[in-house]
């Protein structure tokens, strides 16, 4: 640890000016990051802490002041300093990882000229060595072929490549500092382990101080040395993660522990695996778990009211009636590449699974294992290649769009993201009820009694009726599509990354509901997601997808009690906070 | 690459033909009679002449084909070059076009230019203010450049630089001299498209994720706006050129009329007028082919400018 | 456990489950009340964000004075438009005429005013025709994707490859002269502009998720359109019918100043200005003034569609 | 990316941006100062060249080739290109010789001899004589027959043959008596060119390709941009009419087309124009800002009809009835007109012929502008005012349709004129072939035309049904009776053989035509040119056109 912190902040004050009033989004923090060290800050979207990152690399927009305190990068206050100077530290002194990296690179400009572009701005001009540093610094960020992966552009690669490549830019300069902004939060689980691991490690090589921002409370408790807890623009907490995890001091961290079920439900997980007791064990225990007390929604203190293990997760699953069967399904998507000639997309090959009456399958894999193609064959969205779908007995995998329509009274969606599920012209009443006007089933006041009643059943107040859905929190916008699904009455439900889009405390409230909803009206669920913690607290059955293949199915206990596939392991192993919880 | 090249080429053949199409048909509505106004034209009405004479004068000027057999009379003659005879002017189509389209091309391309540069610039130095406040006043002055009508403008620049300050003529073709009012007055409304579409992809692109990325290596702003801006923000403006085609050429008829420049504009308004089909016909079947070809260069441009547009395979 | 939730779940939509609603259904009447209370109060935010920006207001007022004008003319004008008076002809500015007068002594200011009634209509004409074909085809486009789609677009790129004002002099030829005629051409130029936006917009609408739900909640295509797609498309349509409506003013100008305009002795601003360069030296404010208001107008209607624009965005 | 900038800057930047806008719209109307610079400049080689713009080329006929020429400008450029064998004289209006010396007319008017000068050649040489007339002449007459409707077929009314006498002695033989040949001989359409113009097509004629005998040769003509002349060496047969015997005292001519007014009188201002000769006369502005540049301004009425609106007498429509026609005749205020649209000291009108025409009688007493008049015959003809503004009869407004091709301020003036008596005279704008065509159906109340010579019977080739073939304008212009009477004097007048009786037989036609309402005068067409104070020698010919070789350049 050198003497000087490469970064401190005294007493910082940022604000932002919207015309006349001005919102201070970071009220007097303080902190200091030194050369080797990894510190994160953990904070719910809100909590300030991309202002304050920002702020650090001086790429704070032109609304934003400084009100007060102090920014000292290696001992040099920078504060009022002007542009050129701050410029001149901007990738010498201090990286910066974007946020996204599906969007953080110039799309029109070849990865090799984007990274070189760096090397050329920290050495302060063109040499001759350029093209073999850009090669040699990809090679280093773990990339494959980097000769030719600097010949192509950002769309040509996937998005953990592309973060590999944001990364190699941050390092382009040699830096004392590399600030992440969320470094792999739009990647998926395993991806995103192997970009952390890598990070960590060439960190650790060239002793730069590294300052991770991020939501996810397990990603920090893994990566960091010292943890930083955000909220409302103040540190509520800080020091070492598992003092934090044992004994969190601030009201907030607990609630942000409490809420991170993949924390609790999978250290109890791990536990069970190593004692062997096997499935049992995880479904007495995973369930309860995951509804522990929250504060505030009226919903929450209903669900403790609950009876904490929900009835239908007794032991023995009952041979129930089957409401779905689908049966050796397969996918191919015919494509033409750029020389002309046809070639075929294998997205789903050979999947078979089957949905109890009350239950719920969670089907769970990573981006492009072909999960939501199966969920819009089975919805009747798109037409299988190979093999059929039957519903409570009938087949419809090759019904037409009219035949079909009488049974979109029996089988419902919930799509991903809220922001858009919903019209934002329409009032929460128009799209709650416009199930029931399409089919002409219900009018006046008939309609508005179902209004009210679908909306009381996802715990919204009835005044939020005549609200539009840009007046509303992502939460809440959830819980209307799930009322609008719920319409008409369905048996099947199918919720397709239902709570990705959501902060995590947010999340765990809506599988609560969801759960409720199953008890109270019996209907069936197919989960589509890539989140294991999700899984663990709602599926009974849960079947693994990779590649359009099926890895493994069966009973949740089972599967993540003695995964059968080493890629389910390593699943389990990616989800953050696992790997920490262990040794605790 | 080469079958896309080939789909688009097909496409622009066909736009072609439906231009000459549509024209050949409304042309052919027009009421009146074309002979009856030839006639006119030589100080006598139709009415004096006995059927005999009559009969004799429409063959004299090719109006006796059936309207259907003179398009495809017409059709045939142009796929050989031959754009027919003009009604009122005594000459080939082909020698009053080779006549005046250099006129029109000249003030067309320099228009072109000067719409391109003056937007461009404009839109470049707005982008590159630091002030807000100033950023924002200067961003409606585009709207100010369409919203002036050509003429207008024509004759307010006659008054100011050919009569107040004698520095330009006024009218006439002769030499670059006479060339830069009218190139002036029809490049405004082009330039201030220009400089509206770029400045507001300008202020787009500024906000985009990948300029916090540009900014994190160290590039100065003038850097980030050269190498990163520029480039995203004129693919917009691309497509733009295509359309400004088609209002260069109307421009052309106004301005031309207002500094009497003898060219095709002008040309095609007097024929219009005469009710002169082939004159007519042939201008438009030109403007139209004018477009098609710099929006076919327009839409092969833009994947070399564009990477994901190279055709990428589409997932159908 | 089976029969109970087949049961519960039929009668969900009767039953009302006595644990959660409190007291009678509120009578409708409230209901509409609050509801027209929220839009009431959702307009009224939209008008403040508009007229808080000086630029915008003036526009606004300036359009506001010259809609004025065209539907009422005799307010604003004291003199009779038509009235020769050779005795005071070609007056500069002054007091009493605050435009000057003609070549033949008419009152240039009540000829402006009276002229911007045609001006106007011809513009509302245009963009009607303009909006209705343009619109049609965009949503027909749209939806129909496919085969029918690239002929449409074949359509609309012969439409653009025509230069639009010879395209209008040869309708305006074919048709006769005058506004309407004149307002028939012009709004033909103006479709492609319409449907391109218009079937843009529906592609991205058609695409967005709560189409979908509405479509897996069983809305026939037609009711997806008029409740969903259009409604949400409106926007950028509305802002393109503002910059056109001025387009269409300039170009029936446009043709006005070359003699396709309205007949004599009507005083429309193309004609205005056409009669007036004559006397560009010796009279120059019979040409530039009535060029002015033109100006003026369309330039606040430019304004204000951007303005509109950015407080959508 | 950093704090605001500082205010200063900004403030700076709106203050320029606020004083540059007025300074613009000040600009915008200052007065004109300094001279606008034309393409010809104004000094130099081009000392001894005359410089002429005129208003437009005549894109509806693009021709040179004389025969077929009625556009007035290009027939000043072939008066000076191609001559005649005889000319007028500009005052008396007498017939008098030029590229022949002497000429006799046989007894029954169908043989006409004449005998040629023998000093005349063509500018490529070659030599003329009795045959090149005889070549003119039947190339004509093929011409008329392959396009019966040219303009110059009115001239060779009547043509049969030519027969060669002598080398210089030519007789013209006519089909049929035709009064005004020998004056036909004087104008440019029957100007005599090269025979080997004639051995080319008519379009390449009208290109420019035409060798005349006159004081210039045709250097090049560009259609609706100009035409240039040079001088011909070795010139000394000019007519009786010029002054200057020999070679022109010009190098060469230059004539430019400027559309624009503004324009036209900005270059005369600036010095780069010698002579403005626009269509339409100078109003009174243009006449203080030419005069202003040191102007001296020439005008001559152009012989032949004045500026006349011509009725629809047909059944059915409202000038049938003659009440209506001589109220319309007093309700026109003919000094008004003259002082509104042109100038102050403009020529009134006063007959159906302008002042100019040979036999010319001023019946201005019948067209003295009577409102009171006009209004007692209109109510005595049955159409009371109404309500609106208009007088009505049988519930229908007293509506005249007249079509024109564009908008003219005095068409406005009439139109307004017109409604102070509740008449609505409504003009319709017609593309020029719908306008033909509708006039030619009889759409219409009244209808303007006119025709340019110096010869009283030029009425006849559109006002006599047996010349014009019975066109709608011939015959919708006379009651039955008034028909009968005006062709007994265009008779009388054609074959008269001096010219008191010619004079009698025309004075009376006048008196019959303006009392029964067949024409309604409404200005007189004067030809106005500018001519800058270093032209010297500007002399109008007899159909207002001018000799180039009589006018000389001060440096």
């Amino acid at each position: 640890m050198s003497a000087v912190p490469v970064v401190e902040l005294r007493e910082l004050r940022l604000g932002y000016r919207h015309g006349h009033d001005c919102i201070d989004a970071v009220r007097g923090v303080s902190l200091q990051v030194r050369r080797g060290e990894t510190v994160a800050i953990v904070g719910e979207s809100g909590s300030g802490k991309s202002t304050l990152a920002n702020a650090i690399v001086g790429l704070l927009p032109d609304s934003a002041t400084i009100a007060g305190g102090a920014i000292v990068v290696e001992g040099e206050d920078v504060t009022r300093a002007s542009e050129a100077h701050r410029r001149r530290l901007r990738g010498r002194v201090l990286g910066f990882v974007p946020q996204d990296p599906h969007v953080s690179l110039n799309p029109t400009m070849r990865i090799g000229r984007q990274v070189g572009e760096a090397l050329v701005q920290a050495k302060g001009g063109r040499y001759a060595a350029l093209d073999a540093d850009v090669v040699e610094l990809l090679e280093q960020v773990g990339l494959d072929q980097p000769a030719l992966r600097a010949h192509q552009y950002p769309h040509e690669l996937s998005g953990g490549m592309r973060q590999r490549v944001l990364i190699a830019i941050a390092l382009a300069g040699d830096p004392a500092l590399i600030i992440a902004d969320e470094p792999t939060s739009a990647l998926d689980v395993t991806v995103q382990r192997r970009i952390l691991d890598h990070l960590a490690q060439l960190v650790a090589q060239r002793d730069i101080a590294l300052l991770i921002i991020t939501h996810d409370l397990g990603v920090a408790a893994d990566r960091a040395d010292r943890v930083l807890v955000m909220h409302a623009g103040r540190i509520v907490e800080q020091g070492r993660p598992q003092d934090i995890l044992v004994a969190p001091r601030a009201p907030c961290t607990r609630e942000l522990i409490a809420a991170t079920a993949s924390l609790t439900g999978l250290v109890r997980l791990a536990a069970a695996a190593g004692t062997n007791t096997g499935e049992a064990a995880f479904a007495a225990n995973a369930g309860e778990a995951g509804f522990a007390a929250h504060a505030g929604e009226r919903a929450s203190a209903a669900a403790a009211g609950l009876d904490a293990r929900p009835a239908s997760r007794q032991h023995e699953l009952p041979a129930d009636r089957e409401i779905l069967r689908v049966e050796r399904l397969g996918k191919d998507y015919a494509l033409r590449n750029a020389r002309g000639h046809a070639q075929s997309l294998r997205a789903l090959d050979d999947l078979s699974f089957a949905v109890h009456a009350g239950q719920t399958l969670a089907i769970v894999g990573e981006s492009g294992s072909g999960k939501s193609t199966a969920l819009r064959i089975a919805l009747g969205l798109e037409r299988p290649t190979r093999g059929r779908v039957f519903f409570d007995g009938r087949e419809i995998s090759h019904l037409s769009a009219a035949a079909f329509r009488p049974l979109r009274r029996r089988i419902q969606l919930v799509q991903q993201n809220p922001f858009a599920a919903l019209d934002p012209r329409f009032s929460v009443r128009q799209s709650v009820v416009e199930p029931l006007v399409s089919f002409g089933l219900q009018r006046g006041a008939e309609l508005e009694a179902s209004a009210r009643r679908l909306v009381d059943l996802v715990h919204l107040p009835a005044s939020c009726l005549e609200r539009l859905p840009r007046e509303l929190s992502g939460g809440q916008r959830q819980r209307v599509a799930i009322a609008r699904a719920l319409a008409l009455g369905p048996q099947l439900l199918f919720l397709d990354e239902p709570v990705s889009a959501l902060d995590v405390s947010v999340q765990a409230r809506i599988l609560a509901l969801l759960a409720e909803l199953q008890r109270e009206l019996g209907v069936s669920y197919v989960l589509v997601s890539h989140d294991l913690s999700v899984v663990a607290s709602v599926a009974h059955r849960v079947l693994v997808l990779r590649g359009g293949v099926t890895v493994e199915q069966g009973p949740i206990g089972r599967v993540f009690g003695q995964p059968a596939s080493d890629y389910t392991r390593e699943l389990l192993a990616a989800v953050p906070g696992a790997r920490q919880a262990a040794v605790a | 690459m080469t079958r896309y090249v080939g789909g688009r080429i097909a496409q622009a053949l066909l736009v072609l033909w439906g231009a000459y199409t549509v024209t050949y048909a409304i042309l052919y509505l027009l009421p009146g009679d074309p002979l009856a106004l030839m006639l006119t034209a030589s100080g006598v009405e139709i009415d004096t002449l006995s059927p005999a004479q009559v009969a004799q004068a429409r063959a004299y000027y090719g109006l006796d084909q059936g309207a259907l057999r003179q398009y495809f009379a017409l059709l045939w003659n142009i796929l050989h070059g031959d754009l027919g005879q003009s009604l009122s002017r005594n000459a080939p189509v082909r020698q009053l076009l080779e006549e005046r389209l250099p006129q029109t091309l000249q003030l067309a391309g320099l228009a072109v230019v000067l719409s391109i540069v003056g937007g461009t610039g404009f839109a470049w130095f707005t982008a590159t203010l630091r002030s807000p406040r100033v950023r924002n006043l200067l961003r409606r002055a585009p709207a100010i450049g369409f919203s002036i009508p050509v003429f207008w403008m024509g004759l307010l620049l006659i008054q100011l630089f050919a009569f107040d300050l004698g520095w330009l003529p006024s009218t006439g073709n002769a030499g670059w001299r006479s060339l830069v009012l009218p190139a002036v007055t029809l490049a405004i409304p082009s330039a201030a498209a220009y400089a509206q579409v770029l400045g507001r992809s300008f202020h787009d692109v500024w906000r985009e994720p990948h300029i916090a990325t540009a900014f994190a290596k160290g590039l100065t702003r003038g850097a980030v706006q050269r190498r990163h801006v520029l480039r995203n923000a004129a693919l917009p403006a691309l497509t733009l050129v295509g359309l400004q085609v088609g209002h260069t050429v109307s421009g052309a008829v106004i301005v031309e009329t207002v500094f009497a420049r003898v060219g095709i504009g002008r040309l095609a308004q007097e024929a219009v007028l005469r009710q002169d089909i082939p004159v007519v016909l042939a201008v438009v079947v030109i403007s139209a082919a004018a477009f098609v070809v710099v929006n076919l260069g327009v839409d092969l441009l833009y994947p070399a400018l564009d990477p994901r547009v190279a055709h990428a395979p589409k997932v159908t | 456990m089976l029969t109970r939730t087949r049961t519960a779940l039929a009668d969900t939509a009767t039953l009302a489950p006595a644990r959660r609603i409190s007291g009678a259904a509120p009578p409708v009447a409230r209901q509409q009340r609050q509801r027209r209370q929220q839009r009431g109060h959702r307009l009224a935010h939209a008008a403040a964000a508009l007229l808080r920006r000086p630029g915008c207001t003036l526009a606004l007022v300036f359009v506001a004075v010259c809609l004025c004008g065209a539907f009422a003319p005799g307010l604003f004008a004291g003199f009779d438009p038509n009235a020769t008076a050779p005795a005071d002809k070609l007056q500069p500015p002054n007091p009493v005429h605050w435009f000057g007068t003609d070549d033949l002594g008419r009152d240039l200011f009540a000829r402006v005013v009276h002229g911007s009634t045609l001006s106007l209509r011809a513009g509302c004409l245009a963009v009607g025709i303009a909006l209705g074909a343009g619109l049609g085809l965009g949503v027909l486009s749209g939806f129909a994707g496919g085969r029918v789609d690239a002929l449409v677009m074949r359509g609309i790129d012969v439409l653009l490859a025509l230069p639009g004002f010879l395209l209008a002099l040869v309708v305006v030829t074919a048709i006769g002269f005058g506004t309407v005629p004149v307002a028939i051409a012009v709004g033909i130029g103006l479709v492609p502009g319409f449907a391109r936006t218009t079937r843009a917009e529906v592609l991205r609408v058609k695409t967005l998720p709560y189409v979908e739900a509405a479509r897996l909640g069983g809305a026939r295509w037609g009711r997806i359109v008029l409740t969903h797609v259009l409604p949400n498309a409106w926007g950028p349509v509305a802002v393109l019918a503002t910059l056109d409506f001025g387009s269409a003013v300039l170009a029936t100008a446009g043709l006005g100043f070359l003699g396709f305009g309205a007949a004599p002795p009507a005083p429309e601003w193309g004609t205005l200005i056409a009669t007036g360069r004559r006397f560009l030296v010796t009279a120059p404010w019979l040409s530039l003034l009535p060029g002015l208001v033109a100006m003026l107008l369309v330039f606040s209607l430019n304004h204000i569609a951007r303005t509109l624009e950015e407080t959508r965005r | 990316m950093t704090h605001a900038p500082t205010p200063t800057a900004t403030r700076r930047l709106l203050h320029a941006a606020a004083c540059l806008l007025p300074a613009l719209a000040l600009l915008a109307c200052s007065r004109p100062g300094q001279p606008d610079a034309s393409t010809a400049d104004a000094a130099g080689a081009s000392a001894n060249t005359l410089r002429i713009a005129f208003h437009a080329d005549n894109t509806t006929l693009v021709s040179l080739d004389p025969f077929q020429v009625y556009w007035l400008e290009h027939r000043v450029i072939l008066r000076n290109v191609a001559e005649s064998l005889t000319d007028q004289d500009p005052a008396t209006g007498r017939v008098i010789p030029w590229l022949a010396k002497r000429w006799e007319i046989s007894p029954d008017a169908l043989r006409y001899t004449f005998v040629l000068r023998d000093d005349v050649s063509f500018s490529n040489g070659s030599a003329f004589n009795a045959q090149a007339v005889k070549t003119a002449f039947d190339a004509d007459k093929a011409f008329v027959a392959a396009v019966p409707a040219t303009f110059g077929a009115t001239y060779l009314q009547g043509y049969d043959h030519a027969e060669v006498v002598d080398d210089h002695t030519v007789r013209i033989v006519l089909a049929r008596p035709n009064a005004g040949f020998l004056q036909a001989t004087s104008t440019t359409n029957l100007a005599i060119l090269a025979p080997e113009s004639y051995a080319l097509t008519p379009q390449q004629r009208s290109r420019g390709a035409i060798v005349g005998t006159g004081p210039f040769t045709l250097a090049r003509y560009t259609p609706e941009v100009g035409i240039e002349l040079e001088r011909r060496k070795g010139y000394h047969w000019p007519s009786g009419a010029a002054r200057n015997p020999g070679e022109a005292w010009i190098d060469k001519v230059a004539v430019s087309y400027v559309p624009e007014e503004s324009v036209r009188n900005g270059q005369f201002v600036a010095g780069a124009v010698d002579i403005v000769w626009p269509r339409n006369p100078f109003t009174d502005l243009d006449l203080r800002q030419l005069k202003g540049a040191g102007a001296s301004v020439h005008s001559r009425a152009l012989p032949g009809p004045a500026a006349n609106l011509y009725p629809n007498t047909a059944a059915g429509h409202v000038l049938a009835d003659p009440r209506v026609r001589l109220a319309l005749q007093k309700a026109i205020d003919r000094r008004s007109y003259a002082t509104t649209i042109y100038n102050g000291d403009f020529p009134v009108v006063a007959s159906i012929y302008d002042s100019t025409t040979p036999y010319f009688k001023s019946v201005g007493d019948r067209l003295a502008y009577d409102p009171e008049g006009a209004a007692r015959l209109l109510d005595e003809a049955g159409w009371k005012p109404g309500a609106d503004g208009l007088r009505h009869k049988d519930g229908k407004p007293l509506v005249l349709v007249q079509n024109v091709a564009a908008e003219t301020s005095g068409d406005v003036l009439v139109q307004d004129q017109l409604r102070k008596l509740g008449i609505a005279l409504k003009l319709n704008i017609l593309v020029i072939g719908e306008m033909t065509a509708a006039n030619a159906a009889g759409h219409y109340d009244l209808s303007a035309s006119y025709m340019t010579r110096a010869d009283p019977a030029v009425l006849q080739t559109f006002l006599d049904p047996r010349f014009t073939n019975h066109s709608a304008l011939s015959t919708n212009a006379y009651a039955p009776d008034t028909l009968r009477k005006a062709q007994a004097l265009f008779d009388a007048g054609l074959q008269a053989t001096d010219a008191a009786q010619r004079a009698r037989a025309y004075g009376e036609l006048q008196e019959l035509l303006i009392a029964q309402g067949v024409a309604f005068p409404v200005y007189e067409r004067l030809w106005q040119a500018a001519t800058a104070a270093r032209v010297d020698g500007f002399t109008w010919t007899s159909e207002g056109f001018a000799l180039f070789n009589d006018i000389r350049l001060k440096s």
